[in-house]
């Protein structure tokens, strides 16, 4: 449990005036999730961008396995292993569940000098993936816009399970779901854990965070506060960090402690 | 000292078009002029042809005082302001093309170098009248512009029939105009006259006739000349190709503009650049300069 | 990801460079046709400065041309910034061109009747199309191109099917004495340009009937149109409570839906607002010229868009000016012009065109995403 | 506190071949807080669209203070005073602040025979009121683009206030912010409550829900599962209840119950 | 609010009525184009049946009219599928065409070198085109309205710089004996047609200086071109992960980008293919005609969208067939030429055109509704 897959050593990102980083270093274990916590604002998108290749760090270098890499893109990092589920990006609503699936990595089949989408191997594998997630397809041509939303986010995350990911990254996979889907959706973190692959998760929801994570970290502009493990910290105390210790008191008073 | 006089300047406004090839042979012979008389002749047009654009280029060029005005007159209601105050700024303006003697003067031009459309089209159906034709279809490749329906009429006028859709509104794009021409003759078998307005519809219908075996069993006259249509002539395929002679209207307004500015001197009355009739007989010469000075 | 910009947020954000004030007054959606205004204000003066270009009659010239372009693109800004365009606006003034003179020529109707059936047959069509883009949501790129075909088709078929000709002329005789027609093709300020003349700031005709009359007879009601569709325009937009909805209705229809914004009947009315400017153009220009041609208005509406868009304002609505579609049209007209001035090969008035657009989008943009927190 | 503002009855909506509410009675009295809960697609956005004159019902009565009412439009919900902060549509970013603020309602001054938008009172109003909510704007023609997630939804809630809505939805206000925002809109809530406002708010967080909320009512497939008060129930209960009573056991078996 | 619609979803929901699965096979992008095929070829048959438009040498007519259309509709659907349209099709036909003219004629280069040259050139173009919109995220209506007008004075200034003509002839001669240049002029299966007017299917001259050769003489090499590009295009949307790139390009730029789809270079390549199958288009038709004209291409960038529109592809990007953008060009060449064979007053054909363009619009947005859960 103890391997650590990646690891982001002083990462800092400045946009033009703006420095989103300001030198934040995590690293991710095989078979532990990892919950990014943080204010609005605070860098946890830019930082996870960072680590699968759609931003290049300003500064900082990142290790995949102790060796030094460089993502120039999401395909470098895809390639690493990294695979990441954004919480709004995930899915072409107007594709077919199939073409989602295997998006940038498609199934090809030799056909004389030709090489072709195999589509019949493509659509088994979808409709056996989705299957193991729990999830029956009317048919694997179905437009992804036909799904609700807990099943686009558990296609996103079949989809980087079966391509092999090492590392699993979700930005804020839970915030449009109902209890049930959301329910879904962290059983499902639990399950891809114990594959073996070192999941990063980011949520706003302490309960969500403490529900499945190993480790926690938690970002404040820009800067990180710490990385404690499980056990060595409460949920209120997670809470206070990542209010950025603001003086909660008076607005507790009001909501009874329970936010 | 005449010589001190040299380097006027002259603008030309055309109506037409910027890719509207039969004007070549103008911007030619006002470069041959300017060159032999050592003047600078400006050549404008509308680039969509559309009038009122022409109208602001006719007002542009008086205010910028040149020496004379060259201009067609495409539509007189459109024209007539815009000419008539550049004659009365006192600059000498010469109408050629498109409009009629008589407008021209109405304008206060010097004079009108050129061929009215509506006779020039009545001219080729006298003609086709001759040979025969009693159904005809007008390959009009710019309905939009008046002119080009003048010709047709006339056409129509001199044989006396109804235009009707005898004119087709064939769009500019050569295998649409083939098609078009040639979906016509299918369903019209009795037709017995072509009239084409310019190289952009003869050209096509060239091909159409000679894709439908008709090449030659058609009546068949067309506006302007260029080499295709030239070799046609010869071929027997085009019985006559009106030539208004566009050289000389580019040509003699800027020597006769040139020679009023130096020396005072301007000829009395309008001179007719054509029609010219082009036909196998007098092509030799033709031919030669096609699409450049002819 | 609305929220990851908080860092732009007033409060005391240490990661984030203050903008000076002077830059922040500076930065409006008209920044960048005020700066291209100028730009080609000066190139014009440096290369065509002694052709005439900048005399009172060659200052009418290219004003007229600017006019023009104005009237349109202050249509085409409004219901661009209501979030929709329209393509028909060219077939519009062919079509409202040829009506006018088939009712005051063809049928004999007094000329102000003919103008308000026009201007009623306009409103209707625009409104057509706002209703058909509202119903069935489709966008308006294609509703709009379907009515520049059919407009146009219409428009070449009546006038052949009732008159034999794409040309209608015998307006201007038929509009004589009318009470509204020199609203459209009048001049006004003759007699102060008749004391300019006499001051000798203004030349004189020198020969012909008019001898010793002004060069310019006055400022011509194209002029004053513009300039009053341009003020009404910039009013309605910035100072009244239905502006505020026409950016609503562009920035997000269904959040202005939300809070109550009439969004249909904004858009709508734009699209007739639009139309009711292809008219007023093809009026003025009937009027001036006395006759109607079926292709009149040809490719007019992307110079209204490209007038538009120089101008500032966003191609996927909610943001622009009209004072910069305004000065965008004002820009379009000299460059057009001065090319003339300069004696530019005129084929290359098209590229100059296609060039200044790019160039003046990609400022445009720069300028926007400084104003407005965009990524 | 139990006067009665609006109270919607047996409301039924189709949408052509999709029943999405299916009988659903909720009322709302003077400065509670009425939690609305469910699943995804339970019908809870669709229900407050009926309420607030989006949606016109298919079946069923609305009462405003006893009396019978007809929406058809959101300009009559909201002259009616009902106001609605959407989740994602409440704010246009390329506008500024006053304009938003004042969208659909603008001041207007008399000049002559002409009416204007009267932009002087309209920014002070609008300065004065993001103040009264603990925001600092640099300008009132600041773009809303500029402002932050938590911002933005502080105009909202700050505009509906000022227009002196008797009952005040929300739409999903907290699923995209942190743990601070969160607290500041739940605490802006209080405070509206506190006003006499009723409050409709909806939430898939059963902590934000029990943190505010006086009553709580849960859909279910379009159907109302009942309305219980603070106090009767307990966030365990709600939390079955918004599941729709499904095996949460082996879940929480391994997530350690803490979803 | 993708969130809102798990009612949807597979799953035993009692909340919404199964479709039909007849129903289900049946909706297809392409299914309104083909409604509309079947409809147009019903209403020609009624109405000019016995015109000769069914005849062998009518189905060659409106065949290759169509297949013009198809050309540049390919190029123009995969373009749009991945989200970006261009306007500068039209002036881009005009622009090759005239390059080849030049070269061949003028500077006396083979055929086949000007050939290449020129779809080199017009590469290097679309690639320009995609790299300003990608570069600068403007949209591409402005980038390629831009080059619209760029590229057409270029073609104007080149051709009249340097032969003082605007329609350059001669280029058959110059390309006589050409190893490639009947690949785009030429005619095949001309003895099919030999042994068919034989066998007395095909009509044959019975005077005129053709006496006796069959009525059509071949298949034009335009429609093999045409077919080529819709088979390569169908397979290649449809069939390959390029494919799927396209549709993930212009379906969600961001998304796709996130999951290693090289967004960029897709929507590049794109833009050059679209230049690419102008080039085409030019380089037939100055190969069958033998001459180029500086205005060859006027507005066909909107020919183009049409008839990917009327083929159910949806204008912002994402959704779309190729067999439906060249049925839509079958339907515009087919009621375009028959409205001739029927003897209906020509200049109708574009009220037609925009009427039947709004109808396929609202059938096809129906239609993609169905498919796609969109509301
Ligand atoms: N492309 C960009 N250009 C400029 N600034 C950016 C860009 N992307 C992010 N930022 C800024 O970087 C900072 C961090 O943003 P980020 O999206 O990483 O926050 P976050 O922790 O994910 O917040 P949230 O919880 O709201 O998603 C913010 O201040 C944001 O405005
Ligand atoms: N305009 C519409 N047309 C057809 N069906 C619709 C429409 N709007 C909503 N629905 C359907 O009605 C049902 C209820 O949707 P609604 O948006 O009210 O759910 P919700 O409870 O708000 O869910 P969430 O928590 O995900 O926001 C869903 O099945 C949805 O698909
Ligand atoms: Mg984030
Ligand atoms: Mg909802």
């Amino acid at each position: 449990m103890s391997d650590t897959l990646i690891e982001l050593i002083d990462i800092e990102k400045h946009f033009g005036p703006v420095i989103a980083l300001a030198g934040v270093s995590v690293s991710v274990r095989a078979g532990e999730c990892h919950c990014l916590l943080g204010d609005n604002g605070a860098g946890k998108s830019t930082f996870i961008k960072t680590m699968s290749g759609v931003h290049k760090q300003t500064k900082g270098k990142i290790l995949m396995e102790g060796k030094e890499v460089s993502f120039d893109s999401p395909r470098d990092a895809m390639e690493a292993g990294i695979a990441t589920v954004y919480q709004d990006l995930a899915m072409i609503p107007l594709m077919s569940v199939t073409r989602n699936f295997w998006m940038g990595r498609e199934p090809r089949k030799r056909f004389g000098p030709f090489k072709f989408f195999d589509f019949a191997e493509a659509n088994e594998v979808t409709m056996t993936e989705m299957a193991k997630m729990g999830i029956r397809l009317r048919s694997p041509e179905q437009a992804v816009g036909t799904l609700s939303g807990g099943e686009r986010q558990t296609v996103a995350i079949s989809r980087a399970v079966y391509f092999g990911a090492k590392v699993l990254i979700l930005d804020e996979p839970t915030s449009a779901l109902g209890v049930r889907q959301t329910s879904n959706v962290l059983a499902t973190i639990d399950k891809v854990r114990n594959k073996g692959i070192g999941v990063v998760f980011i949520t706003h929801n302490v309960r969500h965070a403490m529900a499945v994570g190993d480790r926690f970290t938690v970002l404040n502009r820009g800067k990180t506060l710490g990385t404690a493990a499980r056990g060595e910290i409460k949920a209120e105390e997670l809470q206070d960090l990542m209010a950025g210790g603001q003086e909660l008191a008076e607005l507790e008073g009001s909501l009874g402690g329970t936010v | 000292a005449p010589a001190a006089a040299e380097g006027e300047r002259f603008v030309l406004v055309s109506h037409a078009p910027d890719s509207d090839s039969w004007w070549n042979t103008i911007k030619n012979a006002i470069a041959v002029a300017g060159e032999q008389m050592n003047v600078e002749v400006e050549y404008r047009n509308p680039p969509t042809g559309d009038l009122a654009d022409m109208a602001r280029i006719i007002e542009q060029a008086t205010a910028s005082n040149p020496d004379g005005i060259i201009a067609t007159i495409a539509d007189y209601d459109v024209l007539s302001g815009p000419i008539s105050d550049a004659v009365a700024k006192g600059i000498p303006v010469i109408t050629i093309n498109s409009g009629t003697i008589e407008q021209s003067k109405q304008l206060g031009a010097l004079m009108h170098v050129g061929q009215p459309e509506y006779d020039a089209g009545k001219g080729a159906g006298e003609k086709a009248k001759a040979a025969g034709v009693t159904q005809f279809l007008c390959v009009n490749h710019y309905i939009t512009n008046p002119a080009s329906v003048e010709r047709c009429q006339g056409y129509a006028d001199a044989l006396g029939v109804e235009l009707g859709n005898q004119m087709i509104d064939s769009g500019q794009d050569p295998s649409e105009i083939k098609s078009k021409v040639m979906a016509h003759l299918q369903t019209n078998p009795d037709t017995n006259g072509i009239l084409t307005l310019g190289p952009t519809s003869a050209h096509p219908t060239l091909a159409a006739l000679d894709e439908l075996g008709k090449s030659g069993t058609i009546h068949f006259g067309t506006f302007d000349i260029s080499s295709e249509i030239a070799d046609a002539i010869k071929s027997d395929v085009i019985a006559f190709a009106i030539d208004q002679q566009p050289y000389l209207q580019g040509y003699l307004p800027v020597v006769i503009l040139t020679n009023l500015a130096r020396y005072g001197v301007v000829p009395g009355n309008s001179i007719n650049s054509g029609p010219g009739f082009v036909t196998k007989d007098n092509i030799a010469l033709v031919e030669e300069y096609a699409g450049e000075y002819r | 990801m609305a929220e990851t910009q908080s860092a732009a947020a007033p409060h005391k954000d240490e990661r984030i460079r203050e903008i000076s004030s002077v830059r922040k007054a500076l930065i409006r959606p008209e920044l960048g046709a005020i700066c291209g205004t100028i730009l080609v204000f000066m190139f014009f003066i440096a290369i065509a400065g002694d052709s005439g270009m900048f005399a009172p009659e060659g200052i009418i010239n290219w004003g007229t041309v600017s006019a023009q372009f104005a009237i349109i693109a202050v249509g085409a800004c409004l219901l661009m910034i209501a979030g929709e365009f329209d393509l028909s606006v060219g077939s519009m003034i062919g079509f409202s061109g040829i009506m006018i003179a088939l009712m005051t020529v063809h049928w004999g109707f007094p000329t102000w009747i003919a103008i308000l059936v026009a201007i009623a047959l306009a409103l209707a069509i625009g409104a057509l199309n706002g209703y058909l883009v509202m119903k069935t949501s489709l966008p308006s790129f294609i509703v709009t191109l379907a009515f520049l075909y059919i407009l146009r088709g219409l428009t070449i078929f009546i006038s052949i099917a009732t008159t034999r000709k794409t040309i209608i002329g015998g307006v201007r005789e038929a509009a004589e004495g009318d009470p509204i027609a020199w609203l459209f093709g009048g001049k006004v300020f003759s007699g102060l340009f008749v004391w300019l003349a006499d001051m000798g700031v203004v030349g004189k005709f020198v020969a012909g009937p008019r001898a010793g009359q002004p060069v310019v007879e006055g400022i011509p009601m194209l002029m004053i149109w513009a300039i009053a569709l341009i003020v009404f325009g910039h009013f309605l937009l910035t100072r009244t409570r239905f502006g505020n909805w026409i950016f609503a209705s562009g920035g997000d229809a269904q959040a202005a839906r939300y809070v109550g914004v009439p969004v249909n009947r904004v858009k709508i009315l734009m699209f007739m607002f639009s139309a009711f400017c292809a008219t007023i153009f093809a009026t003025c220009q009937v009027m001036e010229f006395g006759s109607a041609a079926a292709d009149r208005g040809l490719l007019k509406e992307f110079e209204a868009i490209i007038s538009v868009v120089i101008g500032g304002a966003l191609l996927t609505g909610g943001y622009g000016s009209v004072v910069g579609a305004a000065l965008g049209a004002l820009i379009f007209g000299v460059v057009q012009q001065g090319l003339f001035f300069a004696g530019v090969e005129s084929s290359l008035f098209r590229v100059f065109l296609g060039v200044i657009l790019l160039l003046a989008v990609i400022l445009n943009t720069y300028i926007r995403r400084m104003i407005t927190g965009e990524r």
